[in-house]
């Protein structure tokens, strides 16, 4: 029974690639817009690059609405993409449906934010991987160990207990596992993980935290791993890049990006973060200069850098000019993409 | 310490009648002082809404209270016990002395009316004799309070967006200057930058205008930031009482320290995350004893057959505080 | 504003294809006006009588469906329904245009009493669970089950009589004529009460137990708590904030029942002989009247829509959700 | 106070004897339409038309062989061979716009029916037309003995003053009705029309009726109710059970009268269908049927009064052309008998089978429309009285439009329907066996002729009824179709077509009845002006 | 890295964590499904069903007559021979009743399941697939909305002849399916978006399973109570039908009753017990199903579950009604709840 692979390929190998992706979702035009050539979009996500590599977990961060998910969407063509291009294995791939859709599906898997959500309630747990395996003909000629070795390696032991019960029967971080084990039934080489333990309670979410760390260590999958709670990405991610109203802004080692974050926006989600050695009710050094704190509208994205108006550094240039990615150079691979590290440009 | 504006003694909920019914809420002791935050943690289902609701009286159906007091004392005037009001009595009392904000504030506003009309309603139903013109000064008065400018008056709910709408609602809940604000994981649904800018905002109106605040969350590192007092539940008890910075620093209940050590920490060195093994406790099936024993590393024979009552743990420090362990039997059981 | 426009292009083609429909329906129909004539009048009319008829009627001539067809949509361009055969030599739109405000009037306001009713009813059923008017349900679902032809024919057995308050049949008193006095409208009401009460009672337990489930529905939302929370006057909890959204879902349910007003209570006014259009439907359907049935279908078809778009517009007003700015 | 509305004084309430009369008719929706030619219009539907217009003559169908009287001509001269005639019209008649009626009006009114086809209801092969002073001098092209009262005292006769100025007289609605009658139209609306009593200028008495009130039911049912409660008091109309739910609500004053008339209903037979073509079977089945059950069962008692005769000639109107031989031949049950005659025939009766000569197993259906419930109920009895004789009969609730279709068609086995009526039996045998109107299976016979029965006879009877010149011929020729009918039995006779009604005497007395059968009952026909004269107030 | 391997082996390996206490979790798996029956209301429904679709079966054996059969007692009232009564040509009523039970039925059910077919197939695949195929969808299933249901049968029945059950059920059916289209295209729009659909998708299951396999089960309830909904309506059209004559099959059914019943004047005979029954079986079918209905309804929704007891006790002897926003208080004294035991002897702690 070899019906999940646990050779290790060589480690870092580029699995997937996310070049200058971009995805506008079209807006409903308003009467007044027919007399305007320009269709208004959502720009959701902005020329987005993203490096997926085996044996590594990429953790993508930034506030509700930043594009997070968008991006897994994209990654698991789901949704069609406005440009960029996404490359498995270096292979430039498109792809809408049908046979070729499944083979792809088959290489990178996407896991939901809401256990609660992403199981059909009318189906049993044996139903549901049943049909990822079969799927992607992975079952074998023995389907009952291919499932008991499905749920074995998500820790649900002993499998039979949980293979006849159904979604509600189980409890939140049991159904992760189990949406955990459905994706693990297409044997993918990436696992796209959707704010897999925001659902879930504080006590469960280490569980569920450390198993997709086990499975990317065996198994060797490449992981994106996305959340809001860049604490989180700190434990658990070996990169953390951050997002802003559908840009990355910076991206680095995960450990240099939370305790050195070099872009503004990184520093105010960083200081925003809830901690617990912050004397009590002590006011925001931050307070006064972020503005009304509100997300940029993405239909009419700011121009230039898309945090100025909210930036206490903002400088003339960033609200015309678009920054690009920056070295930083305090660790390496370290990058913001903010002019405040444009040591060139500096006027 | 300060006096106390509310007192809950052995409050007990249930859902359900008979057999059927569920314990959500059991022999709550928990005392509110005048002007402080008191937070509320634990993991979901551990009671903390029910508690909530169920000392307002606002809990549905099939929610019913059994038992307790919940005793209110006025700015003037004799306590008196909430649970005992004439249901003309709770309707006074309700929102001019005790207001509560909800998790989703898209929810809990009403989508069909303007914000005004929403905030002026409140006026009107409790200080009928007020002047159209002076509610809706008041009403603009609160929304500049919570930052919002008084030209969104007119607004429709769903025209705001999220952390606008909880501002509404806070500013909704103090617009009575009412002596205690209930909370219910008021920030949730809201990102990390607004939770903080919001909760931030409260903190300064509590030092201004001096209400008390029952904050409920599980998310603890929030509620060590921002609260004074922390009171941890677990299966519908209390379990542990203590003020903020002490529970952070030594939690007593095994169940607590599981619960601080749940959650990476983004500053200082990486912590052991241990975790809490198990799940949740079923309510409608509670194992006898401690209802944290079959989870709890540290159980031992007591813990299974008998419940432990809250009360001063037998430290040193265990003046200001109290917990419900067997590992930390009760010198004097509070309530 | 887009949404609008799209709405209108949608009904505008929807008209169209049931229109078309309409129009190709009735001539599916076997046999022709004449002939149903003649067995109509059963041996009261001659049999010789059959060339003359068709002539008159315009029938002798042979003429092909699709410029049929071409001929009716250019006829309905310049708002002419054709003549009727059934009524001859009486325009369709004359037929239509004298039924109409009857059953409009009867069906027309029983249907929003209906409503009104029903939704008060509804109201109380959920707001107040487990009272007096949850014991209701049963009951009306029971008369909301009953066969209404059934419903009216017992009730003109049992109340309408010799010497009773309630004419069995008619819009009003025979020796009147329509006018806005003292004397017609008096009876045209004595004699709506009948078929009124019969619909009435067996199309309000619908709205009833719609208008409750969206109650409850509505009830356990958080808002409603928080009005609790906040003091309000119960009735103003009940009200503004319960009914107030429970309502919205039901307005477009509403809206399809006023545009079914002519089409769905054909009985009624058969049984109670009351001068309407659903009535005159009938005998166009017996009689191979096509002009009259397109017609009645086009009125029928046209209603329902509007009052389609009247509730997305109504939707529109009443949750401000669906109002954009823009 | 509401001095100027027209209901100002309809309050019935307020008056102290009743002076009008309620007449309602199961006609469904009315729209305004008053021109007496139009078949479609109200004032045909509901008959009002003949208390504004009047007929030439009234001739009373319930005693067909008497002459009419003379009505609004003063003296009807037809021509030995019935294609001419001479009118002489009365001198003091007047339109209800005061103008006199005179030979012109009826010139112009023939000759609007002469030249629109679509007028002509009874296709009368109008030739030429001249007025000499008050003599109309009207000529045809065939002779017209058969139609002489349709075309005397069934036509309305029409103001040439008022009509030459319509466009089209066929389309129009004859909004403002000037006629001879005594009556004027006060009201139209959908459910009812009202007719005032003319004031002055009316030829004769004045009826004591000062208005009329018309009421268009919707349905029998409805029609029924009406009369029973007695918001009607004068109606045309089925009613079941007519003892229980009419009489007895008012046993005093609730009355039928239904007169049998010339015009009848039976089974007809598709002779085409094997073994049906065989005479010897029909008269089998002829003789089984319980015309009695059907009388009382189907048609309450009294709606299609039984047909006696085996003529199929209706009792009363019918008696008086009655061939001699058949005089006393009368239909009554006698399974005995059709089953000697099947036997001699060749038909085997096995238990409860019949075969016919070849061993088939004789089986008929028996189709009608579902919602016609007397000729349904009809037809479930003649389908256990074939029965007894062996026949399976099936009874079949056609649709109505597919059932006319088909029996036009000659796609039936056996069918309930009517004939034409008229004011001999020519009609009647017309309709049932004139090979003229015969035409093969599956195209569709509009005029008769359904069972396609084909009698060369028959039709050369006929044709010499309807040509000849004198009573003797026709006598004659009347003696050779009724022969045909019995022989051959190429439809069975059940019940005849009535021209009663329902009435009450509540309010107004002096109804035809029995025994003073002055004129037929029905308030659509042109007898009812005559009717209504006669009405007296009840408690005069 | 330094995240401590231990606290992986603490939470993931053998069942030490993650695995639940056995008896924790009733398995209550499947039979949830058909908990709706326990419904009351349902099963009160369902138990007038079975006796209806007994009947249906057997009714033609039991009837003491044949339906069609004269007999000399004409109109004759409820006796111990004729429990209905009889007819104008003596027939049975009750066995009219009886025998046109299964016709009703027949049409009802047959109706029903034509109607749902055609609206799942529609309905859902409108919802699901969206775009143009839904735009041409909704404008058929509007058209057909917006044609008079109850007219348009009349005009289609009369083109057949002699339309038996089965075609004038195909009629009912065919007219009848747009609303519960609508109502499960918005159904289906609802559940389209949520993530298991979309989960379903991402592993890679072709569309026609996701309609079969992972929405329709979903929306079972809703059809199912779009089926009960239609069942009424192809009934009441179907007796509508027979009562103003355009059917023109020759078995009997209630309507068939209802026909000659009206046809003869049977009220104003004052023959009630050949009117009435027939509407009575119809009102009591149509009840039967409707309570189906609710529970069904209830099922879905717990919410519109009446609260089975709405007036408590107090401690005090008063009574409190269950309402929203004011939550009753059984007890308001502050004495600990009894199944809290107080220990008063302390306990030896472990040595630390
Ligand atoms: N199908 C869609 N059509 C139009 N706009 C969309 C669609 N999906 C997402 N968006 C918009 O794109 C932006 C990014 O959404 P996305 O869901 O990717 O954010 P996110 O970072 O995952 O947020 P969250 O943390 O709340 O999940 C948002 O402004 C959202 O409104
Ligand atoms: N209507 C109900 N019937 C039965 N049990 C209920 C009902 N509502 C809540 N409960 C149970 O009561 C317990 C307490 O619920 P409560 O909502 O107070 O928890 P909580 O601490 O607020 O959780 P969260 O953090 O998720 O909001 C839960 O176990 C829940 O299952
Ligand atoms: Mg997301
Ligand atoms: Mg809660």
């Amino acid at each position: 029974m070899t019906s999940i692979q646990d050779a290790k390929a060589p480690a870092g190998e580029v699995v997937l690639e996310a070049i200058g992706l971009t995805k506008h979702f079209p807006v409903r035009r308003r009467l007044r817009d027919l007399f305007r050539r320009q269709h208004s979009a959502v720009h959701a996500v902005d020329d987005v690059h993203l490096t997926l590599r085996r044996g590594q977990v990429v953790a993508l961060v930034g506030e509700s609405g930043s594009g997070k998910s968008t991006v897994a969407r994209l990654l698991a063509q789901l949704y069609p993409r406005t440009g960029g291009d996404i490359q498995l294995h270096g292979e430039s791939t498109r792809v809408k449906g049908g046979s070729s859709f499944r083979a792809y599906a088959a290489r990178v898997q996407m896991i939901f934010q809401d256990p609660f959500a992403s199981l059909n309630p009318v189906h049993t747990i044996r139903y549901h991987l049943t049909r990822a395996l079969k799927i992607h003909h992975n079952a074998g000629d023995d389907l009952d160990a291919a499932l008991a070795e499905l749920l074995t390696r998500v820790s649900l032991t002993p499998p039979e207990r949980y293979l006849d019960k159904f979604p509600h029967e189980l409890s939140g971080g049991q159904r992760q596992r189990v949406a955990i084990a459905r994706a693990l039934g297409a044997q993918p080489e990436a696992l796209l993980a959707d704010e897999p333990v925001s659902m879930l309670d504080v006590s469960i979410r280490l569980g569920v935290l450390n198993l997709l760390r086990d499975l990317k260590e065996r198994l060797d999958l490449a992981i994106l791993y996305i959340t809001h709670d860049i604490a989180s990405a700190r434990y658990f991610a070996d990169q953390t890049m951050v997002m802003y109203a559908g840009r990355m802004v910076e991206g680095g080692d995960s450990e240099t990006v939370t305790q050195t974050p070099a872009h503004p926006y990184t520093r105010l989600l960083i200081d925003s973060a809830p901690d617990p050695d912050r004397l009590t009710g002590d006011v925001d050094p931050l307070e006064e200069d972020r503005g009304n704190g509100e997300p940029p509208s993405l239909i009419n994205p700011p121009s230039g850098c898309r945090f100025h108006p909210r930036c206490p550094a903002a400088m003339a240039r960033c609200s015309t000019d678009l920054p690009v990615p920056l070295e930083i150079g305090d660790a390496p691979g370290h990058w913001a993409a903010c002019w405040l590290y444009d040591k060139a440009g500096a006027r | 310490m300060a006096e106390p504006v509310l007192e809950i003694r052995n409050l007990n909920v249930d859902y359900g009648l008979g057999d059927r019914a569920v314990h959500a809420v059991r022999d709550v002791n928990l005392t509110l002082h005048r002007g402080e935050v008191l937070g509320l943690a634990g993991e979901s289902g551990s009671g903390k809404s029910t508690l909530a609701y169920g000392m307002t009286r606002l809990l549905a159906p099939p929610g019913v209270i059994t038992g307790g007091e919940v005793v209110y004392h006025p700015q003037q005037g004799p306590a008196y016990d909430v649970l005992g009001l004439t249901d003309r009595q709770l309707r006074a009392w309700r929102w001019a002395e005790t207001a509560i904000v909800f998790q989703g504030a898209m929810n809990s506003l009403n989508p069909v009316h303007k914000i005004s009309t929403q905030l002026t309603d409140v006026l009107k139903a409790h200080d009928p004799k007020m002047s159209e013109h002076s509610r809706s000064a008041r009403a603009r008065e609160m929304l500049k309070l919570v930052g919002i400018s008084a030209d969104r008056m007119d607004a429709y709910p769903h025209q705001l967006s999220g952390g606008m709408r909880q501002r509404v609602m806070i500013g909704m809940a103090l617009i009575l200057q009412p002596q205690v604000v209930i909370m219910d994981e008021p920030t949730t649904a809201l990102d990390v930058v607004m939770q903080r800018q919001i909760l931030g905002q409260l903190i300064e109106l509590r030092e201004r205008l001096g209400f008390s605040v029952i904050f409920i969350t599980h998310d603890l590192s929030l509620l060590v930031e921002f609260s004074n007092r922390i009171a941890i539940m677990y299966g519908g008890r209390i379990v542990e009482e203590a003020p903020a910075a002490t529970i952070y620093r030594d939690a007593l209940h095994p169940y607590s320290k599981g619960l601080l050590s749940s959650f990476p920490a983004l500053r200082g060195p990486k912590r052991e995350l241990a975790g809490i093994p198990g799940s949740p406790p079923d309510l409608a099936g509670m194992p006898a004893g401690c209802s944290f024993h079959p989870r709890c590393p540290k159980a031992f024979e007591p813990c299974n057959s008998a419940i432990p009552v809250l009360g001063r743990p037998d430290t040193p420090d265990g003046a200001g505080r109290s917990v419900a362990c067997w590992l930390h039997p009760a010198e004097q059981p509070v309530g | 504003m887009k949404y609008f426009l799209q709405r209108i292009a949608f009904y505008l083609f929807t008209a169209w294809a049931a229109i078309t429909l309409n129009f190709f329906i009735p001539r599916m129909v076997p046999g022709d006006p004449v002939q149903s004539l003649i067995t109509k009048y059963q041996g009261q009319l001659s049999t010789k009588s059959i060339q003359s008829l068709y002539v008159l009627f315009g029938l002798d001539k042979d003429e092909g469906l699709w410029s049929q067809y071409i001929d009716y949509w250019k006829q309905l361009f310049h708002g002419d329904l054709g003549l009727s055969f059934t009524f001859f030599p009486t325009p369709v739109s004359t037929v239509i245009g004298q039924a109409l405000p009857w059953t409009l009037l009867l069906v027309g306001i029983t249907t929003v009493i209906s409503f009104l009713l029903g939704t008060g009813l509804g109201v109380l059923a959920g707001w107040r669970r487990g009272s007096w008017v949850d014991g209701l349900l049963p009951v009306t679902t029971f008369f909301s089950s009953v066969p209404y032809f059934w419903l009216g024919i017992i009730a003109i057995y049992l109340l309408a009589g010799p010497d009773s308050f309630f004419p069995s049949s008619g819009g009003f008193d025979s020796g009147l004529v329509p006018a806005w006095d003292q004397y017609f409208i008096p009876s045209a009401i004595k004699h709506s009460l009948l078929p009124a009460l019969t619909i009435l009672i067996s199309s309000v337990s619908g709205w009833i137990l719609s208008m409750r489930n969206m109650m409850v529905t509505v009830s356990s939302e958080d808002y409603i708590t928080v009005a609790h929370a906040k003091g309000l006057p119960e009735r103003r909890v009940a009200v503004s904030y319960a009914a107030r959204n429970a309502l919205l879902p039901n307005i477009s349910g509403f809206a399809l029942a006023l545009g079914f007003i002519v089409g769905g209570t054909l009985l009624v006014e058969i049984v109670f002989s009351y001068p309407g259009l659903g009535y005159t439907l009938l005998q166009g359907l017996g009689a191979k009247d096509y002009p009259l049935m397109q017609g009645v279908f086009l009125v029928i078809t046209i209603s329902v829509l509007v009052a389609n778009l009247l509730a997305d517009i109504a939707y529109l007003l009443l949750d401000p959700r669906t109002r954009k700015e823009g | 106070a509401c001095g100027d509305s027209p209901n100002a004084n309809s309050n019935n309430a307020n008056k102290a004897s009743v002076d009008y009369l309620r007449i309602g008719m199961p006609n469904g929706t009315q729209t305004e339409n008053h021109n007496p030619f139009a078949g479609t219009s109200s004032a045909n539907a509901l008959g009002y038309k003949w208390m504004i217009y009047e007929p030439l003559t009234m001739w009373n169908p319930v005693k067909p062989a008497e002459p009419a009287k003379p009505w609004l001509a003063k003296e009807v001269k037809w021509a030995a061979d019935y294609k001419s005639a001479d009118i002489t019209m009365r001198d003091n008649a007047t339109w209800s716009d005061g103008q006199k009626v005179t030979a012109d009006d009826v010139a112009y009114t023939f000759t609007l029916l002469k030249t629109n086809e679509a007028l002509n209801a009874n296709a009368i092969p109008f030739g030429d037309i001249t007025v000499n002073g008050s003599t109309v001098h009207v000529t045809f092209t065939a002779p017209q003995f058969v139609n002489q009262n349709k075309i005397m005292a069934s036509t309305t006769i029409v103001p040439k003053h008022i009509w030459e100025k319509i466009a089209d007289p066929a389309t129009d609605i004859n909004k403002n009705p000037i006629g001879s009658g005594p009556y004027t139209l006060k009201s139209f609306t959908q459910a009812g029309i009202i007719l005032n009593v003319r004031t002055e200028g009316y030829w004769q008495d004045l009826p004591k009726v000062k208005e009329l009130r018309y009421t268009s039911y919707a349905d029998n049912s409805a029609q029924t109710t009406a009369l029973a409660n007695g918001e009607s008091e004068w109606s045309f109309v089925f009613i079941p059970n007519y003892q229980a739910t009419f009489v007895s609500k008012d046993p005093a004053n609730h009355k039928i009268w239904a007169p049998g008339v010339l015009g009848i209903h039976g089974l007809y037979i598709n002779t085409t269908i094997k073994p049906f073509d065989d005479a010897k079977l029909r008269q089998a089945m002829n003789m089984v049927i319980n015309r009695a059950d059907i009388f009382t069962q189907a048609e309450a008692g009294y709606f299609h009064p039984q047909i006696d005769s085996v003529t199929g000639l209706p009792n009363g109107a019918g008696d008086a052309f009655i061939a001699p031989e058949y005089k006393d031949k009368k239909l009554t049950p006698d399974v005995a008998g059709a089953k000697a005659l099947l036997q001699s025939a060749g038909y085997k009766l096995n238990g409860t089978t019949l075969s016919d000569p070849s061993g088939k197993p004789v089986k008929i259906t028996l189709t009608d429309p579902a919602p016609w419930s007397d000729y349904q109920t009809t037809l479930e009895i003649i389908k256990t009285n074939l029965a007894e004789i062996g026949i399976a009969a099936t009874v079949d609730k056609a649709n109505q439009d597919k059932w006319d279709q088909n029996v036009q068609k000659g796609d039936f086995g056996a069918t309930m329907r009517w004939t034409n009526g008229g004011a001999t039996p020519y009609d009647i045998y017309q309709t049932v066996m004139d090979g003229d109107l015969l035409k093969p299976i599956g195209t569709a016979a509009q005029q008769g002729n359904f069972g396609r029965f084909k009698s060369p006879e028959a039709t050369a009877a006929l044709k010499a009824y309807a040509n000849a010149t004198s009573d003797a011929d026709r006598t004659t020729a009347m003696n050779q179709i009724q022969k045909v009918f019995v022989e051959q039995v190429p439809m069975l006779p059940v019940g005849s077509d009535n021209v009663g009604g329902a009435y009450s005497t509540k309010n107004w007395t002096g109804w035809p009845s029995d025994g003073d059968a002055y004129a037929g009952m029905q308030p659509t026909q042109p007898y009812a002006l005559d009717v209504v004269l006669h009405l007296k107030a009840a408690n005069s | 890295m330094t995240i401590p391997t231990s606290s992986i082996e603490q939470v993931i390996p053998g069942q030490g964590s993650m695995a639940q206490p056995e008896a924790a979790k009733p398995s209550r798996a499947k039979r949830q499904r058909f908990l709706f029956v326990r419904n009351k209301k349902a099963a009160t429904g369902l138990v007038i069903l079975g006796v209806y679709v007994l009947i249906a079966i057997i009714g033609p054996w039991i009837a003491p007559y044949d339906p069609s059969a004269r007999s000399n007692d004409l109109v004759q009232g409820p006796s111990a021979a004729h429990w209905f009564g009889t007819t104008h040509l003596g027939q049975d009523v009750f066995s009219q009743i009886l025998e046109g039970t299964r016709s009703v039925m027949l049409v009802g059910f047959l109706a029903g399941a034509i109607a749902t077919t055609l609206s799942v197939l529609i309905g859902v695949t409108a919802g699901y697939l969206g775009g143009k195929m839904d735009d041409s969808l909704s404008v058929l299933t509007n058209v057909v909305l917006v044609i008079p249901a109850v007219p348009l049968m009349i005009i289609i029945t009369s083109v057949l002849n002699n339309a038996s059950d089965t075609l004038v059920a195909l009629v009912i059916g065919l007219t009848s399916w747009s609303w519960n289209a609508r109502v499960l295209r918005a159904q289906t729009l609802s559940l389209r978006r949520r993530d298991f659909v979309e989960a379903s998708r991402a592993s890679g299951e072709r569309t026609w399973r996701i309609i079969v396999f992972e929405l329709m089960p979903n929306l079972t309830a809703v059809i199912a109570s779009g089926f009960v909904g239609t069942v009424i309506f192809a009934v009441l059209s179907e007796i509508t039908l027979a009562f103003i004559g355009v059917v023109s099959n020759s078995g009997w059914n209630w309507g068939t009753i209802l026909f000659w019943a009206q046809g003869q004047q049977a009220l104003g005979q004052d023959a009630w017990w050949w009117f009435v029954p027939a509407g009575l079986a119809i009102a009591l079918l149509g009840t039967s199903l409707s309570l189906i209905n609710f529970g069904i309804d209830e099922f879905v929704s717990p919410r519109l579950r009446s609260a089975g007891k709405t007036k408590l006790k107090t401690a005090s002897g008063g009574t409190v009604r269950m309402r929203i926003g004011f939550t009753p208080v059984l007890s308001n004294s502050a004495t600990p709840h009894t199944h809290a035991k107080v220990v008063a002897t302390p306990v030896m702690r472990e040595a630390k």
